[in-house]
């Protein structure tokens, strides 16, 4: 006996098909909204801020007066801490994803500290500036620093960068493995030569992705009191310094009206950063794409 | 296991004066390289490897058979303890390499795996450059000379019959060759630590039909000068290149005996089953 | 803040020689305050032309506010800290704990002003005891008709500063009483968003610093209080009560001591304070609060 | 073995040898775990400082307000003048408001949009589309805080004139759309990582794209597709700038979401930025708000785990 | 087409009369269910399947064979349009379904590949219970009549002669099962929707000998009822099961003919090669 009759299959065909087109323009439609909130929000910034931007608006300190308002310290400062920020949270991430990949045994404790990071990751950052407020700042003497916020935001980045560590180093086949450890390679040469330069790629697309949400945090950093007034460029480590949403921050604040278009013209320079930080780690991730 | 051996052989029908002569001398003259004494190996409960016992001569070409899953790549990653490298692995028994049990606690697997070299099912060159695939045993062995690693590079290549296909364009990516040619970079690669043994799991399975003849040819020159253990699906390529051929069955040796008496009167039944294609 | 003090005596005694009153001599070091985000116009403005007399001292001012530039202050972390209240007494607990000796000084004046949208015509004065009225929260829903029933039987929106500003601290002190603010008052940290909501409402009511009122004279009405309109001279003059309110400074007596730059910046901020203050929309205080001021200051050399 | 090629008549092994035994390797692989191992506890670290930071004060603050009062009053009022006021509730249902609304945006939207680029994009418009979304995920939130405030919020108020200027929806929206590109990104990792073999069995069997999507792949990522809700939910509840910017100040706890509002990462930000006195309550009163915080996110977080680990489908 | 057919068979040794008989019938009577003309595919630039002549017969087992990359799977994927979902895909030429031709752009896949079922060389059950895997293809079809669907369920899961052994776990996830078991999961999942043409890729290949003895099997009862084609690197599979056999090279179809005759006098060279085992 024939349980599927073809004819009323073939009926039905054609409104799965229609059904199917509908759901395919619905789910088209969501991702373009997404876009779409996207090219709104760029073009409000860039219709006020645009005026705003020019060289004086590079080179000069910040000011009372909006003309000559400028984010030299902001941007300088945005980039000394990533100075920061890179290599501690990259040398800790990837120091703690090569010893969860390749050393930690299967067991209860990597267990743990694997829960741990990924609950870190969620971990909102405010809370990261308490903490850094209190152990920085405060027990370490290391007060408003570019050091104490650096190290903040490391550890507030540092999980997102040891789960992208952790892919990369697992996505690297184990036949490569192999064949180090075949050729009577040690464990450390294998990791060196081999694992670490295959997964370089993907280590660094994560690391930039992660660096270029602390570049745009501001939370954590207004619990340090990282100031938003000065009319220096740090020095050293030790040094005081300001960073881009702060001074955006400060700048949105202020009564005068010609003070939000300064604003916008900083999120440019913000989102700019961004944008060639975000167009590095496309460029890594398609110039290095796995060939084996 | 030698006693074994030599009723083996004598059970053999021998066909040629020149073939007994041969023979006779393999079993008198030639040492064992690797003598492995009641092997067990588990992964987890899982008893992959039973009680196995089997004598490899030297330069000699010793062929694996045997169905999917019956443990072949698990044995002959035993043999240079590559194994290891999955952590529920347990073991039991000998293996002993030129006299010395390899699962010894104070023997080093670093110097084991420079004596016995070990080329894959796929071709699995570095994402380096084709001299940096080729010397990279070397350098993490110490060798640094730029002239000595130039020749190694050079006489390794030579060895893998791949010199010339690639000699001009040593620094270029190895993906960028075929898969054939992939193995092969991948056997001179072996051959640039001057092994003593080479252990090759499928080196052909994933090749096409003229890669998988330049290797076999490789393969015949190789056995000059190195001992050489080859596990293949492929009964007609056992036949064609190898001295010794042991049948795996289910992580057990069914049989182990020379080449063509496995492939014209084989003693189990099982082995005949397998060998006319009933399964696998 | 030790190390800041330290790296801060080696400048001193590079320059001591040389610097005896004036800002003549080229100066090095440091300075670090925080504090009112209500102050921080002054001292910005401050900073800046600072900047041009002593190129290499580095002032940097944060803006935690009134409370977390005290809670840094007392945690020694800044030389300064602005305020727009006086020091409450846990600070000051904290700051005897921490060994921390201070200095109080007044550097300008905050009219705090009422404000009304330009359509109100009905509320244009109203005295202390109708703002009282007004913004105490008392359980109902309040209409203008209550305050005065010749006025509009529409209720009233409130626009307040955030509860933890100095600000709504001045307000809630001087005008409420310690009483609770109205309930139904939308409260926002960013003053802008009072100038927003209050000119675009009819039945709107709001107050915040006289800076914002200022910088937004064409879109809102000040209300006189008691007869009074907040401007430069009525608050200068002190005609403007109660809601005229003092602006701080308060210096770390060590601080002022050991860093040459820090006295030097204080010295000049109350040379300075009065003229930064209107420029920024504040009001001066009267000449001789500043010579109070610095004369103060010469004595913690 | 053969090494008549090599100069001075030494084989490759008689080198190796020579160079074997060196003392410095062996002291690398040895001392190499311990230094990697100590950069893996660095993160274990971190808890345990974020978690004594946030008890330490909390305890202080429960010192002078009972654990009751703060964990069932409804009403939060820690500047009246008069009788202050810790009753949590009213933050948190802040922080809900927010979070509710946002992954009612996020949350559909997110998945459509996986579906879209995991079962209908093209490889190529994948590529572009992915990177752009996670541009807008990196947006610096102060700049959707200003967004919310400045745009969304006055376009809603044309639509629903009882809209106050401090509401949740808007701030709400704004989170959704900021969390909406990790929904996507993560749900279309979770869906495309289904092998494809399991989609062919479905088209094999005459299916459209949308019943594989549907019934085949869905169901196969969902442990995926709901842990990745589940973190941006979490981001969500942590978020801070935006909901200071456009949230408001005001904590209530009614459950309407036109009206001003207060989370709990707002109140931080308050008092941290604000003018409350050191030593005060209200000072301790914000490590207890950031460790109840701290709380949800976690329970979130190990709902996240749990979710993954439990209904990890094997293939 | 249909003359090399005759003429094929016009050249084979008839053995029995019975088979004389039966291939007699079969020129004669069968009817073509896929009829390939001068059918090109592309994937990119490389020209993976070139100018296929093939006419597949109703209710026979056709087996492909041919070395690893020679286009047996491309061409059977082609046959569902399965090979679509690789976007760099071309084609030129026609493939012919009862008579019509599939990559006619009013022709929805969807239709065809309701009619033309495909059992995957690797198992790929969905990560669902027995049962849905089974219901799924009728579900898609509007069936959700519970006891149409049980009767359903059952008749598939007895046609792929899994019934028993799976009978008390229909809730259980599908992925609890056996590799040889998932197979055949798969091949019920397949019959479900009671196709036409059964097209099968390596059905066996990652199964242990006795679940592919039991496919084997099931296959030889499924021809009565459907016409299936099967993809096999196990030259021995094809000789036991199939009617008819080609032989694909580099693309290309090299011989097409009945099963016996190519295993016995293939007219080709490189056939003979192959199946002796000369390469692949
Ligand atoms: N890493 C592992 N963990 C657990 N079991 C394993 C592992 N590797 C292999 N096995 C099991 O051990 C048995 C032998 O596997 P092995 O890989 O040695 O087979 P093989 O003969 O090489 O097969 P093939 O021809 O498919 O390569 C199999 O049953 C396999 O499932
Ligand atoms: N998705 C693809 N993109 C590009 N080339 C492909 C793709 N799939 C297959 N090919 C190429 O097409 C040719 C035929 O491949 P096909 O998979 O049909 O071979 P096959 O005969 O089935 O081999 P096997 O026995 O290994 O399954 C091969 O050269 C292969 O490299
Ligand atoms: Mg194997
Ligand atoms: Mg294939
Ligand atoms: O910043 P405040 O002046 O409101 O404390």
């Amino acid at each position: 006996m024939k349980y599927i009759d073809d004819t009323v299959v073939m009926k039905r065909m054609k409104s799965r098909l229609q059904i199917n087109k509908f759901w395919k323009a619905i789910f088209f439609i969501a991702t373009s909204l997404a876009l779409f909130a996207l090219v709104i929000l760029l073009v409000r910034i860039l219709s006020q801020g645009t005026g705003y931007l020019n060289w004086d608006f590079f080179s000069n300190f910040g000011s009372r007066f909006a003309e000559k308002a400028g984010i030299k310290a902001a941007l300088i400062g945005s980039i000394y801490l990533m100075l920061v920020i890179a290599p501690v949270s990259m040398i800790l991430g990837v120091g703690t994803a090569i010893y969860l990949e390749e050393y930690a045994k299967k067991n209860k404790f990597t267990d743990f500290i694997q829960m741990n990071i990924s609950n870190l990751a969620g971990v909102p950052s405010i809370v990261f500036g308490l903490l850094g407020l209190t152990i920085f700042a405060r027990m370490l003497f290391l007060g408003k620093s570019i050091l104490a916020a650096g190290l903040t935001m490391s550890l507030l980045i540092l999980p997102v960068i040891i789960v992208a560590a952790q892919e990369a180093i697992r996505a690297v086949p184990k036949e490569q493995r192999e064949a180090s450890y075949g050729m009577g390679a040690t464990k450390w040469q294998t990791i060196t030569r081999v694992v670490l330069p295959a997964a370089i790629p993907g280590i660094l697309t994560g690391s930039i992705l992660a660096l270029s949400r602390a570049v745009g945090e501001t939370a954590p950093l207004v619990v340090l009191g990282i100031p938003v007034i000065l009319q220096f460029l740090p020095d050293s480590l030790l040094s005081e310094f300001t960073t881009l949403p702060l001074q955006i921050y400060d700048w949105a604040k202020r009564p005068q009206e010609e003070f939000q278009y300064v604003a916008a013209a900083g999120i440019i320079v913000l989102m700019a950063l961004l944008v060639i930080m975000n167009s590095i780690a496309i460029f890594i991730r398609n110039k290095f794409q796995k060939r084996y | 296991m030698v006693d074994l051996m030599i009723k083996n052989s004598d059970e053999t029908k021998v066909k040629s004066p020149k073939q007994a002569v041969s023979k006779l001398k393999n079993t008198i003259e030639k040492k064992t390289v690797f003598g492995t004494k009641n092997f067990n190996l588990w992964y987890g409960s899982h008893h992959a490897l039973k009680d196995i016992q089997l004598d490899i001569k030297e330069n000699d070409v010793t062929a694996i058979i045997g169905p999917s899953g019956c443990g072949k790549s698990t044995y002959i990653k035993a043999l240079n303890r590559m194994v290891e490298l999955v952590p529920i692995v347990k073991t039991s028994g000998e293996i002993n390499y030129r006299g010395r049990n390899i699962f010894e606690s104070s023997y080093e697997v670093e110097e084991l795996r420079t004596k016995v070299g070990m080329v894959f099912q796929k071709p699995n060159p570095f994402p380096k450059s084709i001299y940096d695939n080729i010397a990279y045993g070397p350098r993490i062995h110490g060798i640094k000379n730029k002239k000595i690693l130039d020749e190694i590079v050079e006489k390794s290549l030579r060895g893998a019959a791949i010199w010339d296909e690639v000699k001009d364009r040593l620094n270029q990516n190895a993906y960028g060759l075929s898969g054939g040619q992939q193995q092969r970079i991948c056997i001179a690669r072996c051959l640039a630590i001057e092994p003593d043994v080479i252990l090759m799991d499928e080196p052909t399975s994933a090749l096409d039909p003229i890669s998988t003849l330049k290797v076999e040819e490789l393969v015949q020159e190789l056995k000059d000068n190195y001992s050489i253990i080859i596990v293949t699906h492929n009964m007609q390529q056992a036949a064609r290149i190898s001295d010794k051929t042991a049948f795996f069955l289910n992580g057990e040796v069914v049989e182990f005996d020379y080449t063509d008496k496995i492939f014209s009167t084989p003693r189990d039944g099982r082995t005949e089953d397998y060998i006319s294609g009933r399964f696998g | 803040g030790s190390e800041t003090e330290t790296e801060d005596a080696a400048t001193t005694g590079s320059n001591a020689a040389e610097t005896t009153d004036s800002g003549d001599a080229q100066l090095t070091g440091s300075v670090s305050g925080d504090g009112s985000s209500t102050v921080a116009p002054i001292t910005e403005g401050l900073v800046e032309e600072y900047g041009a007399v002593q190129p290499d001292v580095k002032v940097s001012v944060g803006v935690s506010g009134t409370g977390g530039g005290f809670e840094k202050f007392i945690a020694g972390e800044t030389d300064f800290s602005n305020a727009s209240r006086p020091i409450k007494d846990e600070e000051k607990a904290e700051l005897e704990k921490a060994g921390i000796d201070y200095t109080e000084f007044q550097v300008a004046f905050d009219g705090l002003t009422v404000v009304i949208n330009p359509e109100n015509d009905w509320a244009t004065e109203l005295t202390v005891d109708q703002l009282k009225q007004l913004w105490v929260e008392d359980g109902t829903t309040k209409k203008w008709s209550d305050i005065d029933p010749s006025w509009p039987d529409e209720e009233i929106v409130f626009y307040s500063p955030g509860t933890d500003s100095g600000t709504y601290d001045y307000f809630d002190e001087v005008i409420l009483e310690g009483a609770d603010l109205v309930k139904a008052a939308t409260l926002s940290e960013d003053d802008n968003v009072l100038v927003q909501g209050v000119s675009a409402d009819k039945n709107a009511i709001g107050f915040f610093g006289y800076a914002y009122y200022l910088e937004n004279e064409d879109k809102l009405t000040a209300v006189s209080v008691d007869g009074v309109k907040p401007t430069n001279e009525s608050i200068e003059s002190g005609e403007y009560t109660p809601l005229s309110r003092p602006l701080f400074v308060y210096a770390k007596n060590s601080a002022l001591k050991e860093n040459e730059a820090f006295y030097d910046f204080m010295k000049f901020t109350l040379e300075h304070a009065g003229e930064m203050a209107e420029a920024v929309g504040y009001v001066k205080l009267p000449d001789e609060k500043y010579t109070e001021g610095l004369t103060a200051l010469e004595g913690l050399k | 073995m053969a090494s008549q090629g090599l100069e001075k008549e030494q084989s490759v092994q008689q080198l190796i040898a020579q160079s074997r035994n060196k003392k410095g390797k062996k002291i690398v692989e040895k001392l190499m775990p311990l230094i990697l191992i100590i950069t893996a506890l660095i993160s274990v670290l971190t808890t345990i400082g974020i978690v004594f930071t946030l008890i330490f004060e909390t305890f202080e603050f429960f010192q002078r307000v009972s654990i009751t009062d703060y964990l069932f009053g409804t009403e939060w009022l820690p500047f009246s003048g008069s009788e202050p006021l810790y009753g949590v509730l009213p933050l948190v249902l802040g922080t809900l408001k927010v979070s509710v609304i946002a992954a009612c945006v996020a949350v559909p939207l997110g998945i459509a949009a996986a579906i879209y680029l995991s079962e209908y994009a093209s490889d190529k418009t994948r590529r572009i589309v992915k990177p752009i979304l996670e541009v807008l995920a990196g947006v610096p939130t102060i700049v959707y805080g200003f967004f919310a405030l400045t745009f969304v919020t006055p376009l809603l108020q044309q639509l629903i004139p009882s809209l106050k200027i401090f509401n949740a929806l808007s701030p709400g929206i704004v989170v959704g759309i900021m969390i909406l590109p990790m929904i996507a990104s993560l749900s279309e990792d979770a869906m495309s990582s289904v092998p494809n073999s399991i989609r062919e069995g479905a088209l094999a069997l005459g299916a459209t794209k949308l019943e594989v999507s549907l019934k085949v792949v869905l169901p196969a990522a969902l442990s995926g597709i709901v842990s990745s809700v589940v973190l941006a939910v979490s981001r969500a509840i942590g978020e801070t700038m935006i909901v200071s910017l456009a949230g408001g100040a005001t904590p209530t706890f009614e459950f309407n979401v036109t009206g001003s509002i207060q989370t709990m990462t707002a109140y931080i930000v308050q008092v941290s930025s604000g003018d409350a006195g050191y030593g005060t309550t209200i000072y301790y009163s914000i490590y207890a708000v950031g460790f109840t915080l701290f709380i949800f996110t976690l329970l979130m977080n190990l709902l996240a785990q749990y979710i993954s680990k439990r209904f990890r489908e094997e293939y």
